[in-house]
């Protein structure tokens, strides 16, 4: 085992991945340099045709990952910040998530979209977006936000590998997480959720960076006694329904917690799915912690005070279990 | 350039293919039986069937929403496109594409496609996929002169360009977009000058002549296959037909173009233009011709109870093909 | 009164705004023509200078409304089909919903756009999205869709003289429905959601052309003493809760019935809320009826397979009364 | 043209606001008082200089990621863009923009943007603007050379292009596009060449000599006013400083370009080269030259106390301005 960044876990999981499959590529805007490093060095072992530095042309080098596809090779495709995709939203929505249902199953789709997404602290409204949120119903995409090291590496080991477009977030504020990775091959599959810690009295589902942020108030509330679950769900599609409702059968109180917004976002989603499918076990509403409904203010008070953040989660939690 | 008698008489066979069954789904679709949106290529046989004559089975094409003739000209079944426009099990989609989303993947056809300039980045990406993978494919790009203003254009040419990709983009200017002139909407007279902002060759070609459509065609082709990067032919031409199947009924008394104007363009036929060269060149018995027509006229009807005998898929398909 | 389509409304609301406003104006593919009928004779009235056939260019033009409408005009622009919208995300997204924030309230972005959504019939995935969903998250964008000629007029009114950008969803099935309008000057409120059937046992929250569906459900169960109220919430966002959540109130059920898909759905959205807020006056789970989370497939029995319908309302509705 | 001694002192006060501001922006944002990602335009003051000076003040303008210079030349006030970098509540954008997306509507300023290319359909609607609204307010539309690669370019070239727009289109062509060469992603060695894309004129200006790029503007605002449509103007300048200030914390020691290089383009320096025509042309003395300097050193000091002792904003003004 060996101290790893989350960088450096993509990082690996491209080497790896490129190293075992000559028709994956990289290609987006400075991955030849890197400058939030993931894919520093590929140019030296695989050369220019295999890493490409495309234009400042989103439609275009997306819908190229498209097309190569399509003609069997399995592009590895940077967007630098998540919110770039508004400037390639056909090509992802329309084509890449479409054409195979479409070509009634004719078309593999084996794109591995990579992008940084959230507020990482004073980037503004155009560049801390989370995005994902608008992917979630567009039916034929999958969403991968890996909260740590391994479970990056391993993620995006997985999508890299899967025939199907996956789009993978990695949070802008985790680049310098540090965490032991499993040496050897280390595979984690898309569509199975972690728990990452056990608790009794309620289930808080984080999603990528509020992953970290939640085990902290779950640290916190222990000492108080109150016991939290916290489920990382890793995939948003597939997502893992059963480990979900599973933690929330044994704790009858849920909380999800995501830095996107409220309206339409993933805590909604995931809320839904909790208030339909786990009725029964509910002792209380589904509260949702989210950063409010603005765009993100670049000014670091009002981006705090946006941000969905661990006191709004401890409060909820604190409400719930009424302590 | 001679071209052999073979050659010749398969751009006529693909030609009539594309005429006689544009010609039938027309009044499938005017009649019902197709439902949907569906726009046919009547008049713009030349510039399809010119351009994937000058192709080989492994090079790819990407289409449009009138996409019946670039599907055609690539070698599609008629029988398996006219199941997929009546939304059988044996189309080639399984019924779940329909008129504007037709993809054989065994025929090197990426696919037609809804969206208006979608296929440019497509094109270019498949031309990159040869260049990763390291095969000789040519990718060709078909196009309308309304998707020569997209974003996709520009950023496509650019790329394909940058990277000196193997993709010869089309543009099938019929001068229209929907009910909209081409000149009312674009700030070019002719499309083939945009190739200037991307450095690579640029030509306006005769769009229903078939033989200077494969001569400028085989030429890109050789180029981009050498390696030289890409080229955009611009094959002036016209749809005989409105733009929808069914146009009359909501644009009502309005029309947006002149009868003599239709006219003046089905002057120009592009069969009527290959009778004239074959009588002519003397290289073709009209007898050859006869027989193409008369095959091609069993093949549809073939189709056409294909399609109609077919099965409908079952509503519980519905949920496959999503991911693999 | 007069008897209006909602076509019809559609071009009245327009050319009523267009003759109040002379800064007001329409542009978009083929509006001069209109194939829809909605912008039909608008050039007669206004002429070419305010009613102006665009290039099929949509993150162009749209992105034109957006510096239109923040250099002091009011732009009414539209995008054919919904799915559209994708190829003009950033202008929309990162643009005419951010500008305003962004610039701490100096930039006004009066901008309407209208676009046609909705599976219309073998229009297949790429022309029979919903797509409102993935507006939801933004922040900074309002969503209209009106369910009736009457209320297409009133709120398409409103949202032209509102200051802020809103998209009007217009159903493409529902183009021919007839319905007496109001004469003179009428308004629908933005915000402001009708309780177009009021009901006893559950409450049906249907969304644009859901409601006369679930209209007919209600008349049907009604003959079994299954008594539906139907809330057509009229606007997204704004969203009227307070409408919504007395219905959940007083009938303690509830259903969500949206032709979008499940996966961060309109109706997951809404679900969600009144899981939230109403979970106290809840007798059973949020049930949401939804198009399956599939692209819109081409074929007449796929199609009918994938979408929202009144056979599945039904269910939801007498799985929830027990009967 | 004979320039007024006005004109030219306007124009050197302008390019030495920029200068001065962006120097102290860059140690203010390296020591980290300034939030975010933070572009500055040192070395690239003549383009912004040349065109905002051959604008009216109800001209408007739209701008970059690295927009302070436009601000600027467009008569911004260094307290009110200061505060905002500080993300106090006396900014511009009362602390909710920040760097990259400064507005101020009084000046005409549509705004910085954090998007590339996001500012061309924009400018080209505030163009459409004028003709709606019967003004004679014309727009200009600043953009890198990496922008020129995006769709919404060859869009909004296109459509005011078809429209006649007043607008002018300003590529400050400085060579990169973050760390990548421009010659590497497109295809044309000079952007200008694209406006035969669109029919229109364009041309390559050297873009460190200020009162070359006021010529060519002036000529392309007056066309524009005249209702005789858009213009290309290509101001080949460089940047002086990194993409993005603090590139080389992640960078390390990766560089995407030579020393000499920079010190060549540093030697071209727009305000050297504006002392030397103001010491040639004997129009300007040195003492006029030294006294805007030294007034615009106390504007900066005067800017820098502003925000720094301007308050924050409270959290409760984060819900406001989302909608009106
Ligand atoms: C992105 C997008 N915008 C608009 C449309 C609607 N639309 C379908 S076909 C068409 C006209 C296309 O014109 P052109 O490219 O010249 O092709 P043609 O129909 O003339 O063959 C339009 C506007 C669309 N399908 N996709
Ligand atoms: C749509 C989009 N893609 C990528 C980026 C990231 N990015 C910010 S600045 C920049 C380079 C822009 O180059 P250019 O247009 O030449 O302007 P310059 O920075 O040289 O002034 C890039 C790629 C972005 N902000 N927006
Ligand atoms: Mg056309
Ligand atoms: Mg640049």
């Amino acid at each position: 085992m060996a101290v790893t960044t989350y960088i450096q876990a993509i990082n690996q999981a491209l080497a790896e991945e490129m190293a075992r499959d000559p028709l994956t590529f990289v290609m987006g805007e400075d991955v030849v340099l890197s400058a939030f490093g993931a894919t520093k060095g590929l140019i030296d072992k695989f050369g220019p045709t295999r890493v490409r530095n495309t234009p400042i042309a989103e439609a275009g080098f997306v819908g190229a990952a498209v097309g190569a596809a399509m003609a069997g090779t399995r592009p590895i495709c940077e967007v630098e910040f998540a919110s770039f995709f508004y400037c390639a939203f056909d090509q992802v929505c329309n084509q890449a998530a479409k054409l195979r249902y479409m070509s009634g199953g004719q078309a593999r789709m084996p794109i591995t979209f990579r992008c940084v997404y959230g507020a990482m602290g004073g980037a503004a409204a155009q560049h801390s977006e989370t995005v994902y949120a608008q992917f979630l119903s567009v039916a034929g995409l999958k969403l991968v936000v890996p909260s740590n090291p391994s479970d990056m590496k391993g993620l995006l080991k997985s999508a890299i590998r899967d025939d199907n477009p996956v789009i993978v977030f990695e949070h802008g504020a985790l680049g310098g997480h540090r965490e032991e990775i499993p040496a050897g091959e280390h595979l984690v599959p898309l569509g199975k959720a972690a728990v990452k810690r056990v608790g009794e009295h309620v289930t808080v589902v984080a999603i990528g960076a509020m992953v970290p942020r939640a085990l902290k108030v779950a640290d916190r509330l222990a000492k108080e006694n109150i016991s939290v679950e916290v489920v990382d769900p890793r995939t948003l599609i597939p997502l893992d329904e059963d480990t979900i409702l599973s933690s929330v059968e044994k704790t009858n109180r849920a909380v999800v917690f995501d830095e996107g917004h409220l309206r339409g976002g993933a805590a909604t989603d995931i809320a839904a799915l909790i208030g339909e499918k786990g009725f029964d076990f509910l002792d209380g509403p589904v509260r949702r912690v989210t950063t409010l409904d603005v765009p993100i203010p670049f000014s670091p008070p009002l981006e705090k005070a946006a941000l969905a953040n661990e006191a709004r989660l401890e409060a909820a939690i604190r409400e719930l279990v009424g302590r | 350039m001679d071209l052999g008698k073979d050659l010749l008489l398969d751009m006529y066979r693909s030609m009539t293919r594309i005429r006689l069954f544009e010609t039938k789904v027309r009044d499938l679709a005017t009649a019902n039986e197709i439902p949907g949106f569906v726009h046919v290529s009547i008049g713009e046989e030349a510039s399809a069937t010119g351009v994937c004559a000058a192709l080989r089975k492994t090079d790819r094409i990407t289409s449009t929403h009138r996409g019946h003739s670039h599907l055609i000209a690539k070698g599609g079944r008629l029988d398996r496109m006219m199941a997929e426009l009546f939304g059988k099990r044996t189309g080639y989609c399984k019924g779940k594409g329909g008129s504007m989303h037709i993809v054989d993947f065994s025929l090197g056809i990426l696919g037609a496609n809804g969206i208006v300039g979608a296929g440019l980045p497509i094109a270019t990406g498949s031309a990159l996929a040869a260049v990763i993978a390291g095969t000789e494919d040519v990718t060709a790009c078909f196009f309308g002169d309304g998707a020569s203003n997209e974003g996709t254009f520009h950023e496509s040419l650019n790329l394909a360009a940058v990277w000196k990709l193997p993709v010869v983009f089309v543009c099938e200017n019929n001068g229209f977009g929907e009910f909209t002139p081409m000149r009312t909407v674009t700030s070019v007279k002719d499309i083939a000058v945009r190739a200037k902002a991307y450095d690579i060759p640029g030509h306006i070609v005769d769009g229903n002549d078939v033989l200077e459509v494969y001569r400028y065609a085989s030429e890109a082709v050789a180029r981009a296959r050498a390696g030289e990067g890409p080229t955009l032919l611009e094959c002036k031409t016209y749809r005989w037909e409105g733009h929808v199947v069914g146009e009359q009924a909501f644009l009502g008394a309005a029309s947006y173009r002149t009868e003599q104007e239709v006219n003046e363009w089905k002057a120009r036929c592009p069969l009527i233009r290959f009778d004239k060269f074959a009588a002519e060149s003397g290289k073709i018995s009209v007898t050859d011709l006869q027989r193409i027509k008369q095959e091609t006229e069993v093949e549809l009807e073939a189709a056409i109870k294909f399609a109609r005998e077919s099965p409908l898929p079952d509503a519980s398909e519905v949920t496959e093909d999503v991911f693999t």
